[in-house]
């Protein structure tokens, strides 16, 4: 692995996210579309959607999403302002820090549905 | 042994701009995409689950005109978004002409079809 | 493999880059030979600047800037070479500038110029700004830009091929031989011109400023067809490198206030200089230094160093007119010289004498007006005797576009009027013969510690002090580590990039350098510019205002026969007697 | 190295420095014989002052002659060695073992990515130079020119200060994540080097360069990573010049 720094790995997950966003983004729309073919085939899939292996996944999407949001943000501010190329670095640790707090605060909803049972 | 290329071989280069729009749009794109996907997310945060979005819930929320265009901006700006970027993607990783050309005539294909689903689901309720 | 040009080039430096734009601008194919990628190059080395008399920051004048290059080299300059140089520099300097080279700019927008040592205005009276700059990296911008216009010109490039042998019959140069690193397959190049940049062989010295590259190869393959090297004896010292490094530190440390201490502290410039202490001319600093390393008073490790002071300074001044120094002594000595002495010792730095040529840069086969024909050579590696016996800062990348483009001009306009010279036969089989002794000899002897000891014996015994003990000494150690060279077996089989081999191989040149280079100082028993010897301390016009040209003696191994050549006293338009050389 | 001044003058600078015991991983490769890259450690006693350059040529010239690699200036000049070293980009010549390892460390060295690597430390230059001359890398100005300079401000001259001083080194490209995977990727360097002179006040061809530049092998492939900006040893802010140069090239064309 290259040892390179904030850079390299704002780089990679933002990728890594964008992607997976874009993986839960085309099930989503196959999902919530699905129920032009009925009510029952609708429940049908999202009944799988239950079990928690799609619920922590969706953890991840919705940190994902927080971080891709912001991140693309900060892209956004060095593409168009020296400023942004000069505090990419910080800027790139807010973007983390809201992640953080997005996938923390989805776990408080989630978790102790999962725990629940429903 | 190096032969170097000369002005006329640099000048030869093809011109577009496609490389430059899509990078606009891909900053457009994901400024107004922030707010609509933030938004989405923040609203339906409380169901989390995607088993809370009954049938009837989604029936009666896109019952509304101004919901259905939101659901359609985002579905077409992130399906957009999301199919560029795969496109850079791919275009970095999968090195080979030949095999370039059907990953991406595939993934198009995909992007397009679910593009039409999720259009006719929307304005047919 | 057999190729065939109109006009080769043998190296991309300055001067080989120059010589071919030129070349190619003359209607003829022209092909650059370089054992490095040409930008790396050790042109692209050079801070300081290209003195020139543009007058854009004070008046100026082509005759004084003249003047200054032969009082400079001690009056063993050729006048006509000054005066052509001083004339056409301020014309190369502008064309540089139109080829795009980002100088560095005066407030009315024009190339800006500084002070350097050694230029004045009005024949000596006071320092004037002459040596045009971009930034401290002038010697890298003219590299950069001289390639670039290559690229655009579509100059053909032979790049990691190491020239092995130079075709000469007849007193006709027919092409060479070069040795391709990436394949180890040899290429017979045929050409009607050939041109040498090839630059210099610092490396012959322990500590030097000169790249590791830099082993005088074509000095040698020139020298062993028999034909002369001029003036090997004049070597210029820099009087502050990096310890150990060799790494060249500007001047101006000293001008900002440095002061030199030994072991104990003391600012022993005190004594060799009362009156202008450290901020005496380059030749008596570097002097002082090893004097003070030698009587045991030196600091670091092996005491072979003196500190600069630079800690009374305010820091502003250190870090904003020293930046340069101060960044090379963080980065490699991680020293801060705001707070730490920095240790230097004087660094080998470049070679006056070469390839002898006329002002065309055609090569001198003898002392009296006989020439190789077809063979050109300029930059560091020729010897147009423009420096003399002391080269002046900021002549060298003149005398790189100056005359490199002479040579090249005059290389395409001799390959235009004749036929392809017929090849010897067997052209390779010198080259053959060189590498098959080094690949299947039997000997055990290591390179690398044969080119140590060769780097530190001449260090000693024909470096900044120079006698005759010493020298006569170092004429037996070179036989001695010459035949240990014939022991030297290279371990490595492999055909492709077979670095060891080269470096094997560069050695033997670095041994016919230094061997021409001793015979040429042992031979000449007065003290002119860079040439200081301490059993005639004194410069002596009558017996030795003449150029030495150094023979092999190609019936006798180990042996120099040693010839002259008059120097030429007066310029074109302008002449200069000979006086004593004080500022 | 922590002495205090009244030390340095008065004791050799380095009696007191202890040498430190190394372990140097090189990375090696010969085609002509080897089917994989494999690692190699050779036991080295450096001083921490000394170049990592410095040690390597140490074990090619006394312990293992065939170890090759290229290097020219040895003060971070000529752009000849750029190495992976500690897994980052970096010239040998001007990292300082001091730096990179301590007594008893080990120090892993590896070819840079990206490029063929053609035996051991030494890789194939060759596209990496095809991609800068792809960017027409000469001042253009057909106009005829005066017969002294053509006139410039200090500050216009200012514009290419960063972008002129590179070296060619290839740090920058070959540490870049997208270059790694998509060698049609000009990379930074060759961008730099067209910075250089779209933003040369004297230069005509600057609509041309922004063509180029605005090629799918262009600047639009940066994905601002830094990587280049933490390699480059010359310390040119590159990714902020490969900005400018997406500006250019959209104000360019609006
Ligand atoms: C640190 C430093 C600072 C300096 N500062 C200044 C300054 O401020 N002002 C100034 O005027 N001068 C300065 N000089 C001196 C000046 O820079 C050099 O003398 C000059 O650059 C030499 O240029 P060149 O073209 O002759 O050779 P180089 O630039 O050394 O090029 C030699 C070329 O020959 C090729 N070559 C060598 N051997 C072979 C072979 N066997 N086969 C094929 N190719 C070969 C190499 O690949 C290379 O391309 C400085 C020198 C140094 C070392
Ligand atoms: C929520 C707001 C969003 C913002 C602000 C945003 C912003 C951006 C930006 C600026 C880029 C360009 C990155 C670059 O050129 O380096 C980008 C790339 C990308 N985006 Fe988004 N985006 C958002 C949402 C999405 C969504 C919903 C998806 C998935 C459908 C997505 C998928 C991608 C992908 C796959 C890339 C390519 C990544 C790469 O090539 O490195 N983005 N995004
Ligand atoms: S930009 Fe920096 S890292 Fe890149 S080639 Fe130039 S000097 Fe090397
Ligand atoms: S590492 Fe590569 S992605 Fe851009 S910022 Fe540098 S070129
Ligand atoms: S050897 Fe020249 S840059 Fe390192």
């Amino acid at each position: 692995m290259y040892r390179g720094r904030e850079g390299q790995w704002a780089f990679l997950l933002h990728r890594l996210s964008g992607l997976a966003i874009l993986f839960y983004l085309m099930l989503h729309v196959f999902s919530i579309g699905s129920f032009i073919f009925g009510e029952r085939f609708y429940m049908t899939i999202h009944e799988t959607y239950d079990l928690v292996p799609f619920r922590i996944g969706l953890l991840f999407v919705t940190a994902g999403v927080v971080y891709h949001a912001f991140n693309g943000l900060r892209i956004i501010v060095m593409d168009f302002t020296g400023f942004g190329v000069a505090y990419q670095r910080q800027m790139w640790y807010g973007v983390m820090l809201l992640s953080v707090l997005a996938f923390i605060g989805s776990a408080i909803v989630v978790v102790p549905r999962i725990l629940g049972g429903y | 042994m190096i032969r170097a290329r000369t002005f006329t071989d640099a000048r030869q280069q093809a011109h577009s701009n496609a490389e430059l729009h899509w990078w606009i749009f891909m900053r457009i794109s994901g400024l107004i995409l922030m707010f609509l996907i933030l938004g989405h997310v923040y609203m339906t945060f409380i169901q989390v689950s995607e088993s809370d979005a009954t049938f009837d819930a989604v029936v009666n929320k896109l019952a509304n005109p101004a919901w259905k265009f939101y659901n359609w901006l985002i579905l077409s700006l992130s399906l957009l978004h999301g199919a560029n970027g795969a496109r850079y993607s791919i275009e970095d990783y999968v090195r080979s002409r030949p095999n370039r050309a059907w990953v991406k005539g595939v993934f198009y294909t995909v992007i397009a079809l679910l593009f039409a689903f999720g259009t006719v689901g929307l304005f047919s309720i | 493999m057999h190729h065939r040009y109109d006009v080769l080039v043998v190296g991309a430096g300055g001067a080989g880059l120059m010589a071919a734009l030129y070349a190619a601008k003359g209607n003829v194919s022209v092909a650059c030979i370089s054992k490095l990628y040409p930008t790396r190059s050790h042109t692209g080395a050079a801070q300081g600047g290209i003195g020139a008399a543009l007058g854009n920051v004070q008046e100026d004048h082509w005759e004084w800037h003249m003047f200054d290059t032969v009082k400079g080299g001690d009056y063993l300059t050729d006048q006509d070479a000054a005066e052509v140089f001083a004339k056409d520099i301020i014309d190369a300097v502008y064309e540089l500038e139109h080829m795009g080279l980002p100088f560095s700019r005066t407030p009315e927008g024009k190339i800006a110029q500084r002070k350097f040592g050694g230029h004045t205005r009005d024949f000596g009276k006071a320092a004037v700004e002459r040596s045009c700059y971009a930034k401290d990296r002038t010697g890298h911008m003219i590299l950069q830009t001289l390639y670039q216009q290559n690229v655009k010109a579509g100059t053909t490039f032979f790049n990691e091929f190491h020239v092995t042998d130079l075709l000469i019959e007849d007193g006709r140069c027919q092409g060479l031989v070069a040795y391709e690193l990436s394949t180890g397959e040899l290429h017979t190049f045929h050409a009607k011109a050939v041109i040498l940049a090839a630059g210099g062989y610092g490396r012959v010295f322990k500590i030097t400023s000169n790249a590791l590259t830099l082993t005088g190869d074509l000095m040698s393959i020139y020298y062993r067809k028999g034909l002369p090297l001029e003036d090997m004896e004049f070597y210029q010292f820099h009087p502050t490198g990096l310890a150990k490094l060799g790494i060249l530190v500007t001047e101006g440390i000293r001008g900002e206030g440095g002061i030199l201490r030994n072991d104990s502290g003391e600012r022993f410039m005190e004594r060799y200089a009362p009156t202008i202490k450290d901020l005496a001319p380059r030749d008596i600093v570097s002097r002082s230094i090893i004097t003070e390393i030698r009587e045991g008073r030196g600091v670091g490790r092996d005491k072979d160093a003196v500190n600069i002071d630079l800690t009374h300074l305010p820091r502003e001044v250190i870090e904003g007119k020293l930046a340069e120094i101060t960044d090379l002594a963080r980065t490699y000595l991680g020293m801060d010289p705001v707070k730490d002495l920095v240790p230097i010792q004087p660094t080998a730095h470049y070679a006056m004498g070469g390839i002898p040529t006329n002002l065309d840069g055609l090569c001198l086969s003898d002392g009296s007006g006989g020439t190789v024909e077809g063979l050109y050579a300029a930059g560091e590696q020729a010897c147009v005797s423009l420096h003399g016996a002391n080269r002046l800062g900021t002549n060298s990348l003149g005398d790189l576009v100056v005359f490199g483009r002479r040579a090249g001009i005059a290389a395409a306009k001799y390959a235009r009027q004749v036929e392809y010279p017929d090849m010897p036969e067997g052209a390779q089989r010198e080259s053959v013969d060189l590498f098959e002794r080094l690949r299947n000899g039997s000997g055990k002897e290591n390179a690398a510690a044969i080119r140590k000891d060769l780097q530190e014996s001449m260090m000693n015994n024909v470096g900044i002090f120079r006698n005759g003990k010493d020298m006569a000494a170092q004429v037996e150690i070179l036989k001695e580590l010459k035949a240990r060279y014939q022991g030297v077996t290279v371990s490595d089989p492999s055909r492709r990039y077979n670095s060891e081999l080269i470096e094997a191989m560069e050695l033997g040149f670095m041994l016919d350098c230094a061997e021409a280079m001793t015979a040429s100082a042992l031979n000449r028993t007065e003290s002119r510019g860079a040439h200081d010897r301490e059993d005639f301390t004194e410069r002596n016009d009558t017996d030795w205002l003449k150029h030495t040209m150094a023979y092999k003696n190609l019936n006798k191994a180990d042996d120099v026969i040693i010839g002259y050549k008059p120097v030429a006293l007066k310029g074109f338009t302008r002449a200069f007697e000979p006086k004593p050389r004080v500022y | 190295m922590t002495q205090t001044t009244a030390q340095a003058s008065s004791a050799p600078v380095s009696a007191s420095v202890p040498m430190l015991q190394l372990k140097v991983k090189v990375l090696r490769f010969d085609p002509e014989k080897d089917k994989k890259a494999y690692w190699t450690t050779y036991d080295v006693e450096a001083q921490p002052g000394d170049r990592v350059l410095d040690v390597i040529n140490h074990i090619k010239w006394y312990l293992e002659p065939s170890l090759t690699f290229r290097r020219s200036c040895m003060h971070g000049i000529c752009g000849s060695d750029a190495m992976l070293i500690n897994g980052r980009n970096r010239l040998a010549c001007k990292t300082l073992v001091r730096d990179v390892a301590k007594s008893g460390g080990t120090i892993t060295v590896e070819p840079i990515r990206g490029l063929k690597v053609e035996k051991d430390l030494l890789v194939d230059m060759e596209p990496f130079f095809d991609s800068y001359k792809a960017i027409m890398p000469y001042f253009i100005n057909e106009s005829p020119a005066p017969a002294a300079e053509r006139i410039q401000s200090e500050e216009e001259a200012e514009r290419m200060a960063h972008s002129s001083n590179c070296i060619l080194c290839a740090c920058c490209t070959t540490s870049c994540p997208i270059f790694w995977v998509n060698g049609s990727y000009l990379g930074p360097a060759a961008i730099v080097q067209a910075h250089r002179f779209i933003f040369d006040t004297r230069d005509e061809a600057t609509q041309q360069r922004l063509g180029i530049m605005n090629q799918n092998t262009g600047v639009w492939r940066c994905r601002t990573a830094y990587n280049c900006t933490e390699a480059c040893p010359r310390d040119i802010p590159i990714t902020q010049l490969i900005e400018e140069v997406k500006r250019a090239v959209m104000y360019g064309q609006a």
